[in-house]
């Protein structure tokens, strides 16, 4: 009656405690966070991000010697009836991003969210460091669980993490933009939980890797798919639901957008990788596949073409986000048309995760580039950047290498992404999407190059700057850039992470 | 015995009804506030007590007979308070115009 | 059988006439008043279904918080009502919204009519696992055991909620009181109300909690009665939202999540897991989350309805 | 047609009226109160999945049961967080909708 598939069922593997710990940790880091209140809050995000840095490269080298997903069963309860916590190469790889960027946005971030000397405690400060650890619990949340509830859970611990984030300053166009940002996010996550029930509803379980087993071509697989990927498509801020976030990301301060940016829209878009690729593939038909990518191209395009009219470096960048988002999906029909010639779809998954992890890294550090002009210049108009070359320079190699690294120029990330995803274009004979890429590279490389140039030019009057910019602020800024731009040395490493944990290639796929 | 029961549950629930169905017309007929609170309140609670009276006699247990009772005043007691705040508020406003 | 069918239409029909009401009525306060009735005919659609806890938390957190959020709110935005109301969108616009809400409607009302019959569920692996926990309520078996880390997750998501709220508050009352000052008259029935009520309402909640165990009930549904005895005594004036800086609020806040993961690491020696129970104890460790639980649940829910601080903590 | 199909039916119905509220309700508060009649609509088909797998004398599937009731306190959260912004942005600015920003743009969804 219950016809679950013939497997076996899961154990918890060998560092699968790894999991619990990684999943738990900034949770607690929010809760101590919260009780100590004041600037203990710093002090604890401190000490929590680098030691997660730690769990999660752990995570990374247990996938890579043992070359499969690290399971954890919560409670001992095996799946249909309990809840597991999984990580495959994608979600190590996540995890991994996440705090590498968290502890450079922590560095950046340190003197800027100081409570004042003599306050016991202030809002700004407190509420930046707490909500940083809220991000990352509800992204490593996110990455972990192996339940389509869970996540649904995990989803709004994100978006209530993401939203105060974004109106962290008090003004009301960041409140509107919040209150923007909220009501997408909280339509995303009920059309998420719909296709959730429905799910349920026809198949009697929640879990992902039962659920793959199961699914079939039928009026309840069918809605549920299209539920939850506008669902997660309106959080992800896909074209064209994606008006909710330039001025959501630009309104922040500098940190917060670049985690905004950086990492919370990862997260939906990590799910959807996951409804595609691991819950149904079966059922995802080839010209949804290039729907899908026809938004991210439509994205690509008007994203590029919005962000080179933009006046402002902040906004110029959250609509460069836009764009970037839409390579993301190009993932989708390439890796399908793959399956569907009997070929490993790898090149195509990690070419998308690369882009997603190369944007990340590229992203979080411009948007702390142009905190820093900003503070430098007491603005961020484009057209009055003369002078930042001397000013900051490593700001502006930073931002230079981060840009690149969008275009997508070797040695980069995105150069290892773009290729990989080009070449999956080409085998499977889908030349449009190339065409798309090719112009989007052009676009953004005009971008960035404006920028540059206007920041190159010297200026002899005396522009005084509003404020010194420690180095150390600027070098972390560099660090992450270089980060990403020398991403693409990935394809150097022995195993490919990414693909640690897949199921192999000709079981996915079209019948 | 049981018979005799039964119809004490089928008459007082049905006055209870009744008294429910009464506040509800005046709810919806009366001209203004007070009059309208007038309706609800005394019809309501005579309703509800109506009906927690033709229930006790069906119920398992004397705990569970105590829980409807306390239902009961725990309604009155509200919707007294209710009444009273919006009676208040509709006296300060004064008469609709 | 068809008599019970009739009641079940005609509360179908209620419900739908009551939510397009709320949809449609110009008048927002309205609207807040409609969605309080929405919730308690909804409570009832619970009832009719079997699932008498989600029953019991859709008439208090729906119908009760959710209204009194709403109506408070619309009452501070009756100021600029008309304008808003102008900015109606027109008819074209209407109407594809129309379209769009009916062929969603459409399409999940086939996709209801199809569902598998016999349907799957999880039921029997409910029943074969429940002794193990030595509960009687198998909804609090799932979501203390076999999915504690939903509930868990949940907890989390309520301080999250928290913490987002206290970020609107404006930088010049931070560490201050929520909510305005309620001055009401000390003679007066509110606050007869509101002396006579808590301790019912504290006993009531005490008895749903222990009974949840094995009937419906659990922390939730107690949780939020404690929350409104305790927002009915601030708005009678009786009390004072405390400053949300105290350290005491902060520690009650997070103690049902503390205690629950404590007791959730502490199976990890003891029983094998993370969140699992030693055998023969997890009735009394899932009592001791749920009793924790229950004050962190009613102290946040109620901050959550009182919203950002509002004015500095004159001591 | 059977009790659970008949409240199944009411829950599609109610998600499609919440969203109809949320894309033509010009005020921030009214597009909440859609949002959670979408809401209740989802719990409510979650509600009828459960009574569906009622079994060994369990009224209901309780997984789905446990889970409505962990969706609904989500829910509340949600309308309290979106509600506080509500009335920020109210006590800043004045207005009592997004129309200003929205001028030039499609509604939500």
């Amino acid at each position: 009656m219950n016809a679950l598939p013939a497997m076996l069922p899961e154990t918890t593997t060998a560092g699968g405690f790894l999991l619990v710990l990684t999943l738990i940790l900034p949770f607690v880091g929010v809760l101590a966070a919260l009780t100590l209140g004041g600037r203990h809050a710093r002090r604890v995000a401190m000490l929590a991000i680098p030691l997660g840095l730690v769990l999660s490269l752990a995570i990374v080298v247990e996938a890579v010697q043992t070359e499969r997903t690290l399971v954890y069963l919560l409670g001992g309860w095996a799946p249909p009836l309990g809840i597991v916590l999984r990580a495959d190469g994608l979600s190590a790889v996540m995890l991994l991003t996440t705090a590498v960027i968290l502890l450079a946005v922590a560095l950046f971030a340190h003197a800027d969210f100081d409570t004042p000397p003599g306050t016991r405690e202030a809002r700004r400060p407190f509420m930046f460091w707490t909500l940083l650890l809220a991000m990352w619990g509800s992204l490593n949340a996110v990455f972990l669980a192996g339940d389509l509830f869970t996540l649904y859970v995990a989803l709004e611990l994100l978006g209530f993490a993401g939203v105060p984030l974004v109106c962290l300053d008090e003004r009301a166009e960041t409140l509107q933009a919040a209150l923007r940002y909220l009501l997408f996010a909280l339509l995303g996550s009920v059309l998420y939980m719909l296709g959730a029930v429905l799910l349920y509803g026809a198949y009697g379980t929640l879990d992902i890797a039962l659920l793959a087993g199961l699914v079939r071509p039928e009026p309840a697989a069918f809605a549920a798919a299209a539920l939850m990927t506008v669902g997660l498509l309106a959080k992800t801020a896909l074209f064209p639901l994606h008006l909710w976030l330039p001025p959501a990301h630009a309104g922040a301060p500098a940190a917060a957008s670049a985690v905004l940016s950086a990492l919370a829209v990862k997260g939906s878009f990590f799910l959807v990788i996951r409804l595609w690729l691991d819950v149904m593939p079966g059922i995802i038909t080839p010209a949804a596949g290039q729907l899908l990518a026809a938004f991210g191209a439509a994205a690509i395009l008007v994203g590029n073409v919005v962000a080179l009219r933009q006046k402002r470096l902040k906004m110029l960048i959250a609509y460069s986000t836009v764009a970037q988002i839409g390579y993301l999906f190009l993932m989708f029909p390439l890796a399908a048309g793959l399956s569907a010639m009997q070929l490993p779809n790898d090149p195509a998954v990690t070419g998308g995760l690369l882009q997603a992890v190369s944007h990340a890294t590229a992203k979080a550090a411009m948007f702390m580039g142009a905190g820093l002009i900003y503070a430098t210049l007491g603005h961020d108009r484009i057209a009055d950047l003369a002078g930042v070359g001397r000013q900051l320079p490593m700001t502006l190699l930073a931002f230079a290498l981060g840009g690149s690294a969008l275009v997508g120029l070797p040695p980069a990330g995105g150069f290892l992404a773009k290729w990989l995803l080009l070449s999956a274009a080409l085998t499977t004979g889908q030349w449009w999407w190339v065409v798309v890429m090719v112009v989007g590279g052009l676009l953004t490389s005009a971008y960035v190059f404006i920028v540059v140039m206007r920041a190159l030019v010297t200026v002899d009057a005396g522009n005084t700057p509003k404020m010194v910019v420690p180095r150390h602020r600027e070098a972390v800024v560099l660090a992450l850039a270089s980060l990403s731009f020398l991403l693409g040395l990935a394809a150097l490493l022995p195993v490919d992470i990414v693909q640690i944990g897949r199921p192999q290639p000709f079981a996915a796929g079209l019948p | 015995m049981s018979q005799l029961l039964d119809l004490w549950t089928v008459l007082a629930v049905g006055a209870g009804v009744f008294f429910f169905f009464a506040g509800t017309v005046g709810l919806l007929r009366f001209p203004d506030t007070l009059t309208r609170l007038h309706a609800l309140t005394k019809a309501d609670n005579l309703g509800l007590g109506l009906v927690v009276l033709g229930l006790l006699p069906r119920v398992g247990s004397p705990l569970a007979g105590l829980k409807l009772i306390c239902v009961w005043l725990l309604v009155l007691l509200a919707s007294a308070t209710a009444s009273q705040l919006i009676a208040r508020v509709a006296r300060r406003a004064g008469p609709p115009a | 059988m068809n008599l019970a069918l009739l009641f079940d239409g005609m509360l179908v029909v209620l419900i739908l006439a009551v939510a397009v009401w709320t949809v449609t009525v110009r008048d927002s306060f309205a609207a807040g008043i409609g969605y309080a009735v929405y919730g308690l005919l909804l409570a009832l659609a619970w009832v009719r279904l079997a699932a008498v806890d989600a029953a019991l938390t859709e008439a208090a957190i729906g119908g009760g918080l959710t209204s009194v959020l709403m109506i408070r709110a619309t009452v501070r935005l009756r100021a600029g009502e008309a304008a808003a109301r102008a900015a109606t969108p027109g008819p074209l616009p209407r109407l594809l919204a129309a379209l769009l809400g009916g062929s969603v409607a459409a399409g999940l009302a086939l996709v209801v009519l199809a569902l598998p019959d016999p349907a799957p569920t999880l039921a029997p692996q409910v029943a074969e696992h429940i002794a193990t926990t030595g509960l009687g309520n198998a909804v609090t078996a799932v979501l203390l055991s076999f999915r504690a880390i939903d509930t868990l997750l949940e907890a989390v998501v309520l301080i999250y909620a928290l913490i987002a709220v206290w970020t609107l508050t404006p930088d010049r009352f931070w560490g201050g009181r929520p909510g305005p000052k309620y001055e009401t008259d000390p003679n007066g029935m509110l606050a007869y109300l509101a002396r006579l009520l808590p301790p019912i309402g504290i006993v009531v909640a005490v008895y749903v909690l222990w009974v949840g165990a094995d009937l419906p009930g659990g922390k939730f549904q107690a949780g939020t009665l404690l929350a409104a005895m305790w927002l009915l005594a601030i708005m009678a004036g009786l009390t004072e939202a405390p400053p949300i800086s105290r350290r005491w609020l902060r520690g009650v806040l997070v103690a049902g999540t503390v205690v629950f993961l404590a007791i959730g690491f502490a199976g990890v020696p003891l029983a094998g897991a993370f969140l699992a129970y030693p055998e023969g104890f997890a009735k009394p460790l899932i009592v001791a989350i749920e009793a924790a639980s229950m004050l962190s649940i009613a102290f946040t829910l109620a901050l959550l309805v009182l919203g950002p601080p509002e004015r500095r903590d004159q001591a | 047609m059977n009790v659970p199909t008949l409240f199944g039916l009411c829950g599609a119905v109610l998600v499609g009226l919440g969203l109809y509220g949320l894309v033509v309700s010009p005020q921030p508060l009214r597009k909440i109160l859609a949002f959670n009649l979408v809401g209740s609509g989802v719990f409510l088909l979650f509600g009828v999945v459960a009574r569906r797998g009622a079994a060994l004398g369990m009224g209901g599937d309780p997984v789905p049961q446990a889970l409505v009731i962990t969706g609904i306190v989500v829910a509340f959260s949600a309308t309290a967080l979106a509600v506080a912004l509500v009335l920020r942005l109210h006590d800043m600015t004045g207005a009592a909708t997004l129309a200003p920003a929205d001028a030039d743009e499609p509604p939500v969804a």
